[in-house]
């Protein structure tokens, strides 16, 4: 809404073309989103090897770019953009290349709807959650046309062991989401964000124990869905070679990885904003110390780059402790994967729903008594307010 | 001044029709699928143009990321080898798209016939812009309520917004009784020899 | 560009409908290989939908008062999820035929015929 | 929470989980672990977290309404759980009652059933193996061998708790008559759990069928109730558009006459429907003559209309719990229903059956009036007589208990019918835990000695002390045993409360003065039969030597449930010095309106006078009664002691010198050959009149119309062949030939197919326009 205001003022104030002005706006959003995305990537490649050195009693990285081998993503880089462009024979060659730009697309198109703060959104979709978990599904697109095109076996093993976890985690992971809107009572993630304002209590994660117990199945299915060890059946680098990764190399390669880093950060956030209050700290800083709209404007806009600060820093939580995950615990076999999203994910799931359904009924609000902000009630942005509201 | 809805409508209408046409032509089938896949994702843009926002993503995570997936899924359990087709002869083409063209000229016909339908309303309307708040009201109706019968001003119409609670379950029944039939269906038969896999072909699953 | 200039209507929308489904007729018509023709009738399927909510949509039409509203967004639902089961039954299908046939030709499965 | 949204919910969950268990029993219970020794845990955790919920209930229940000496009946909660249907004025519904009379039953209910449950855990434990049952002979001609059924008789007793719970809960007569029946299909399964036994399955037969006739009068009443007052529910509740519909009580005791008996409108227009037709015929309108009704009502009431009706419902539904409650005339079937399992016999006599009746007089007191309270009293009167005359020719331990148990429920009926609501209630209560007891105690002794027979016991004492021990409090207790104006065993307060009613009855109305010695004489009676079973069983010397040698202290699962009850036994009837916290103050707070002032005289029985409870309490009339009743009961107890504890006087001869009334007590006053020759015989020989019809007559004619069918069928069977048959099979003939002409078109091609529909399409297209002169093209 706000590039709206921007692009508008643009116009008005000079005279810019209406399709420069809103096209301008659009891009560098996108160029931010895509920034913030790039430097999560490489952020994130880093950590996780230096947590994984770590875990297994090793140093990780310690070279390149002085103390902590910070600037080992950057010199990864290089040296996959320096290498060779290979394209099997026996490739679809057009598949091939297409396929690493679909999952990063799908994996990116994520970040269009995630709200990093109140109202910080690069488009406010009132049906955010449900565009999120579907874009989210589509990346798997991208590892199933690279594992189908690549013409080597271990590649389509790969793929389709992705497409059959993909699929089956979808429906859990759809239940888990569905039932903190349940809850909510909207699809906007903005709404849901700012329902739980005020202290740690308010969070959806502590509404109901059911809630409590659907927060776990959420981040189990999105370790799954994100094919992140032990899930990672479709790589599974000591049976299949590198799975569907196994004839990719040099830049397409890094794509690939650009997009699993990208969507587990998006589902980390999403998570965060459904069960972890999103922008909201356990204790209400911005209210406390006057930072809302009621006061300013600037200071309702630093209380919420507060907020956005918190939010990337769950989001970040969520991502360490998949890495913490991944480092920790085996690979399953694929039996198992589809057992425990069967047998245990989906049953577990639907209980949770319904339990989350009764509970509303019998005792709606929460379990812990809901807190009060302190101070003034912060109040939103003008721009996330109704259309009508705003006398348009 | 370009209307920036019918740009967009442009654009995504743009996209839709040539993936399709493509999927038509192309004769590999995975290719098929991917041009499959970018049509349907371009009608889903055309869902959120037309207002249909609840609409547009339900395509988007039903048919895009699910049944898809799924056709996808079936193209690699059955396909012979990567580039496998399956040609077929002019004559069949000629026959073909002689019907077909002539069901397109119908429904061409038909869709301009009416001159209401060829004006809009709105140049370019709030909802259309928004992309309409419409998936509690969609809830609502299928629970059996429909709110939006309030704004409709023609009583006669309004008696006929009846609630879908009824069809809901059913389909809910005939998704589950699918599902049941399906995997009833794609059950591999042990007891059978099995087929012997042409070579390249892997059946893992 | 004048068409771009002007509104979009309904008929814009039914015209990439009809495209879409007779793009499905043809699919379903010329492909041998029985998941092509699954994807000409989800391609059907689509183009039926897009009418639907074109027809729902009341500022896309001159008599706004005749749109369908939400009926024709719930019939698009209604298409979507019967698609996804129908998408389901018609693949297990073509497995069974595949594992019985060992091909996926359409045109090798007409035991039945008169 | 606030009160009136929690106590319903907990008492809703205490009373599904019984049936929540039941059912997990129904489809899960033999595969619960050996021989489905876990359905038991079940059902007892099922019934003991009810204990708890109804405990809570209670406790939130007397947090709001604190009993005080003076304590004003607090407002009962009515409400519907899920409406089932409403057609019109007619609602049915799943609703509940709920006054502290409801909640104390709650707690008696699942508390004594959970100590039976506990119980049964031990008692039952035979069944988990396979059974050898020595009563039945097998089809090879040795004893019946037949797998356990654990599961079962824990399923039917999760059944029989849920059906009491409900029952207890109920909020409209609907819902009462289904659990009410409920109840009594679970006593038929569970008398008649030994299956096999002849006697078993025929005294459930007769449990059944004998309830059945109370029931008939049960459903005129409550047809009376519903055709006058056109409501199910007791209590008001709100009805369409939020106008308050008044329910049974607030019609029959409206507040406008300050909560006294008043005929209601719907009864005196029921009565009086000739009168008010003509009214009807007189007027010009409608309105006009409802009005003019409504202005004749109250000289009709004044004029009696509508009050036989009121007496007529009262009498039903009474008749329903003389059923139940086996009550003289109907008593016949509660001695033969101990052919069940001891701890069914615990839970129908002091929980469960029984006590519904008792509870249903309880909770319909409003609605009697003063005719059917004496009718009730009447009947409690020469029950409780003459089950203790029959208990005392008894020799089968478990039919002298039954015999006391209906001679108990005779109190119970004869207090609520003296007017002594609250007196009546307490008995149910403190009988409710030593009769458990005394059964529980009874099974621990049979369990022993694999007999029931007295004359075959003897001198257990010291082989069973907790068993005699437990057994002594609850002989004690049910002969009202304390110590005279100061404290006493539960049976003493509640029998002194219920005979200083009876008393005070008797002073307000001399001419019914009568039953007040009879009880009295009952009192001694009861205190003479219960020893003479103690003395018997524990006391003395061994009868039979193999039997003293067998038997052994029973385990502590059913042990430690003796004592739990043996302790209610004793201090249930104790109202709590400080606080002054008790039954009798609990169930006065429960008290239903405008009942605490007794009843006037009645209108058709001259001097017929209902007391008001709380004279009973005046010092001085107590003390006469509390002494009356103890030196009654000394009384029994002294010549129980001389005859079988001391043996000073000869059981022998004294049968001797009473042996035709001796005759008389041990064929039960002949009430079975009575109702044998009065109902069994007559309807028997009319089956056979009617089976002889039914073969000459109805056979025959069933017979000749067959016949003539196969005539009919033959000449059918010549048109078919012949006509019907040429038509079809040459229609067959052109069918075949066009199906093959038109085979070529299934190519099995499916574009083919694809291509036939879109051209078809398109030419019905292109023919409809042309047809309907429409142009497709703009």
């Amino acid at each position: 809404m706000r590039e709206r205001m921007i692009a508008e003022y643009l116009t008005t104030r000079y005279g810019l073309p209406g399709w420069l002005a809103y096209g301008g706006v659009a891009l560098v959003q996108c160029l931010i989103l895509l920034g913030i995305m790039m430097f999560a990537a490489a952020l994130f490649t880093w950590m996780e090897r230096k947590v994984a050195g770590r875990i297994q009693d090793r140093l990780g990285p310690t070279r390149v770019g002085g103390r902590f081998g910070w600037l080992q993503s950057v010199a990864d880089g290089i040296k996959l953009l320096a290498k060779e462009d290979l394209i099997p024979k026996e490739a679809d060659a057009v598949l091939f290349r297409l396929a690493p730009y679909i999952s990063f697309c799908a994996a990116f198109c994520v970040y269009l709807v995630l709200p990093f703060s109140n109202g910080w959104v690069a488009q406010h979709l009132n049906v955010g959650v449900f565009f999120i978990v579907a874009v989210a599904g589509l990346e798997v697109f991208g590892v199933i046309l690279g594992g189908y095109s690549s013409g080597s076996k271990w590649s389509l093993y790969g793929a389709m062991r992705e497409a059959a976890q993909v699929v089956s985690y979808e429906v859990p992971l759809g239940l888990c989401v569905v039932i903190p809107v349940m809850v909510a009572g909207t699809l906007d993630l903005v709404a849901i964000g700012n329902m739980q304002r005020g202290w740690g209590v308010n969070w959806l994660v502590f509404h109901n124990p059911f809630l409590f117990i659907t927060f776990f199945i959420y981040a189990l299915c999105t370790v799954a869905s994100t094919n992140r060890a032990p899930f990672d059946l479709a790589e599974a680098e000591s049976e299949l070679v590198a799975g569907f990764l196994t004839e990719y190399s040099g830049f397409r390669w890094s794509v690939f990885f650009m997009a699993e880093y990208g969507s587990m950060y998006a589902m980390s956030g999403l998570g965060s904003i459904l069960f972890l209050g999103g922008w909201h700290g356990p204790i209400p800083v911005a209210e406390m110390l006057g930072l809302t709209y009621a006061n300013h404007a600037v200071l309702g806009w630093l209380g919420d780059l507060l907020g956005a600060c918190n939010f990337l820093f769950k989001a970040f939580l969520g991502v360490a402790s998949m890495m913490w995950l991944r480092w920790t615990l085996p690979r399953l076999r694929i039996d198992q994967v589809m057992t425990t999203c069967l047998k245990y994910c989906v049953p577990l799931a639907a209980a949770m729903f319904v339990g989350t359904m009764l509970w509303t009924y019998a005792l709606p609000g929460g379990l812990l008594p809901r807190s009060t902000p302190m101070g003034a009630v912060a109040e939103a942005p003008p721009w996330t307010a109704p259309r009508a509201a705003r006398g348009e | 001044m370009i209307n920036w809805h019918t740009f967009f409508f442009m654009l995504f209408a743009t996209i839709t029709c040539a993936f399709a046409v493509a999927v038509v032509v192309s004769a590999n089938v995975v290719r098929m699928a991917v041009c499959l896949i970018a049509s349907l994702a371009a009608v889903t843009g055309l869902y959120f143009l037309a207002a249909a926002d609840f609409v547009a993503a339900m395509q988007l995570m039903i048919y895009v990321g699910g049944t898809l997936v799924l056709l996808v899924f079936g193209v690699m359990l059955t396909a012979r080898g990567p580039f496998v087709s399956m040609k077929i002869t002019p004559a069949n083409w000629l026959m073909a798209g002689l019907a077909g063209g002539a069901l397109l000229i119908l429904l061409l016909c038909a869709a301009v016939s009416v001159d209401a339908w060829k004006t809009a309303a709105v140049a370019e309307s709030a909802a259309g812009r928004e992309g309409g708040h419409t998936v509690a009201r969609i809830g609502m109706a299928l629970l059996g309520l429909r709110v939006d019968a309030l704004e409709q001003p023609n009583p006669a119409l309004r008696g006929g917004m009846a609630g879908y609670l009824l069809p809901f379950e059913i389909i809910s029944v005939h998704l589950l009784v699918v599902l049941v039939g399906a995997a009833h269906l794609a059950r591999a038969r042990r007891t059978k020899k099995p087929i012997e896999p042409p070579s390249g072909t892997s059946r893992a699953a | 560009m004048p068409l771009l200039n002007q509104p979009v209507s309904l008929s814009h929308y039914l015209v990439v409908g009809a495209i879409l489904f007779a793009c499905g007729i043809l699919c379903m018509a010329t492909k041998r290989n029985a998941i092509g023709v699954l994807m000409g009738v989800e391609l059907v399927l689509n183009g039926a939908a897009v009418n639907f909510v074109a027809f729902s949509a009341p500022f896309l039409r001159g008599d706004a008062e005749l749109a369908l509203g939400l009926d024709g967004h719930l019939m698009t639902l209604f298409v979507i999820v019967l698609a996804a089961a129908e998408a389901a039954v018609a693949l297990a299908i073509a497995l069974c035929y595949y594992n019985t046939h060992a091909t996926i030709d359409v045109d090798e499965g007409d035991e039945l015929r008169g | 929470m606030e009160l009136a949204r929690l106590v319903p919910l907990l008492l809703l969950f205490a009373w599904l989980l019984p049936l929540g268990s039941f059912a997990a029993i129904v489809f899960a219970g033999p595969r619960m672990g050996r021989g489905g020794h876990k359905a038991a845990y079940l059902a007892t955790g099922a019934i003991g977290a009810a204990l708890v919920l109804s405990l809570a209930a209670l406790g939130a229940w007397l947090w709001h309404h604190p009993l005080a000496a003076d304590s004003q009946a607090a407002a009962p909660l009515s409400g519907d759980w899920y409406t089932l249907a409403e057609f019109g004025k007619l609602r049915l519904a799943i609703g509940y009652y709920i006054d502290a009379l409801t909640l104390g039953m709650f707690v008696m209910v699942t508390l004594i059933s959970t100590c039976i449950h506990v119980y049964s855990i031990g008692y039952m434990h035979e069944e988990l193996g396979e059974v050898t049952d020595p009563l039945v002979r097998g089809s090879d001609g040795g004893p019946l061998v037949r797998p356990g059924r654990f599961p079962r008789f824990f399923q039917y007793l999760s059944l029989f708790c849920f059906s009491m719970l409900g029952l207890c809960v109920a909020g409209n007569i609907a819902m009462v008559f289904v659990f009410w029946e409920l109840v009594g299909i679970c006593s038929y399964l569970l008398i008649g759990f030994y299956i096999e036994r002849r006697s078993a399955s025929t005294a459930a037969n007769k449990a059944f069928i004998v309830n059945r006739v109370g029931d008939f009068g049960m459903i005129v009443g409550i047809m009376i109730l519903l055709g006058g007052l056109g409501t199910f529910a007791f209590g008001d509740h709100l009805g369409a558009g939020g106008k308050v519909e008044p329910g049974i009580f607030s019609q029959v005791r409206p507040a406008s006459a300050e909560h006294g008996l008043v005929v209601p409108d719907g009864l005196v227009r029921m009565a009086a429907a000739d009168r008010l037709a003509a009214v009807y015929a007189s007027m010009p309108s409608a309105d006009a003559a409802e009005e003019e009704i409504a202005r004749q009502i109250p000289q009709l009431r004044r004029a009696g209309y509508g009050y036989w009706l009121l007496i007529l419902a009262g009498l039903g539904i009474f008749c329903g719990c003389v059923g139940k409650s086996a009550q003289f005339p109907l008593h016949v079937w509660l001695p033969d229903a101990m052919e069940g399992p001891t701890p069914v016999s615990a839970l129908i006599h002091a929980a469960t059956m029984v006590a519904a009746g008792v509870y249903l007089v309880g909770r319909f007191y409003p609605v009697f009036a003063p005719e059917v309270l004496l009718v009730i009293a009447v009947t409690g009167c020469i029950t409780l007589f003459l089950a203790a005359t029959i208990a005392i020719a008894a020799t089968d331990i478990k039919r002298v208990l039954a015999y006391s148990t209906v001679s108990q429920l005779g109190y119970m009926m004869f207090s609520l019918g003296v007017g002594g609501w609250a007196a009546g209630l307490f008995h149910l209560f403190t009988h409710a835990c030593f009769k458990a007891l005394l059964f529980l105690c009874s099974g621990s002794v049979i369990h022993a000695c694999h007999t029931n027979e007295m004359t075959e016991m003897g001198g257990l004492r010291k082989k069973m002390p907790w068993t005699a021990g437990t057994m002594l409090a609850g002989c004690l207790a049910i002969s009202g045993a304390g110590i005279p104006l100061l404290i006493g065993l539960s049976g003493y307060h509640s029998k002194d409360a219920i005979l200083a009613q009876a008393f005070s009855f008797a002073r307000h109305a001399p001419a019914h003065g009568w039953l007040f010695y009879v009880a009295a004489a009952g009192a001694a009676i009861t205190a003479f039969y219960m020893f003479r079973l103690w003395f018997m069983t524990f006391a003395g010397k061994p009868r039979v030597e193999h039997i003293y040698d067998h038997a052994h202290e029973s385990p502590a699962v059913m042990i430690v449930p003796l004592v739990i009850l043996a302790a209610f036994a004793i201090g249930a009837g104790w109202t709590l010095p400080v606080v002054n916290w008790g039954l009798p103050e609990l169930l006065e707070q429960a008290r239903p309106l405008g009942t605490a002032e007794g009843f006037p005289e009645a209108r058709t029985i001259a001097g017929l006078v209902i007391p008001a409870e709380h004279y009973s309490h005046e010092p001085a009339l107590h003390r006469i009664v509390s002494l009356a009743a103890f030196a009654a009961a000394l009384v029994g107890f002294l010549i129980a002691v001389a005859f079988y504890g001391l043996r000073l006087l000869s059981a022998e001869a004294a049968r001797r010198w009473f042996a035709p009334v001796h005759w008389l007590l041990v064929h039960k006053w002949f009430f079975d050959e009575l109702y044998d020759a009065v109902f069994v015989k007559p309807a028997l020989f009319l089956a056979r009149q009617a089976a002889e019809i039914d073969r000459g007559v109805i056979d025959w004619a069933a017979d000749g119309s067959a016949r003539l069918c196969v005539l009919i069928a033959r000449i059918d069977d010549w048109l078919d062949r012949w006509i019907v048959d040429r038509f079809v099979n040459g229609l067959a003939r052109w069918t075949w030939r066009l199906g093959l002409a038109l085979r070529p078109l299934q190519s099995g091609q499916l574009r083919q197919y694809v291509v036939m529909i879109a051209v078809s399409t398109v030419t019905i297209f292109i023919l409809v326009s042309i047809y309907r002169n429409y142009a497709l093209l703009p």
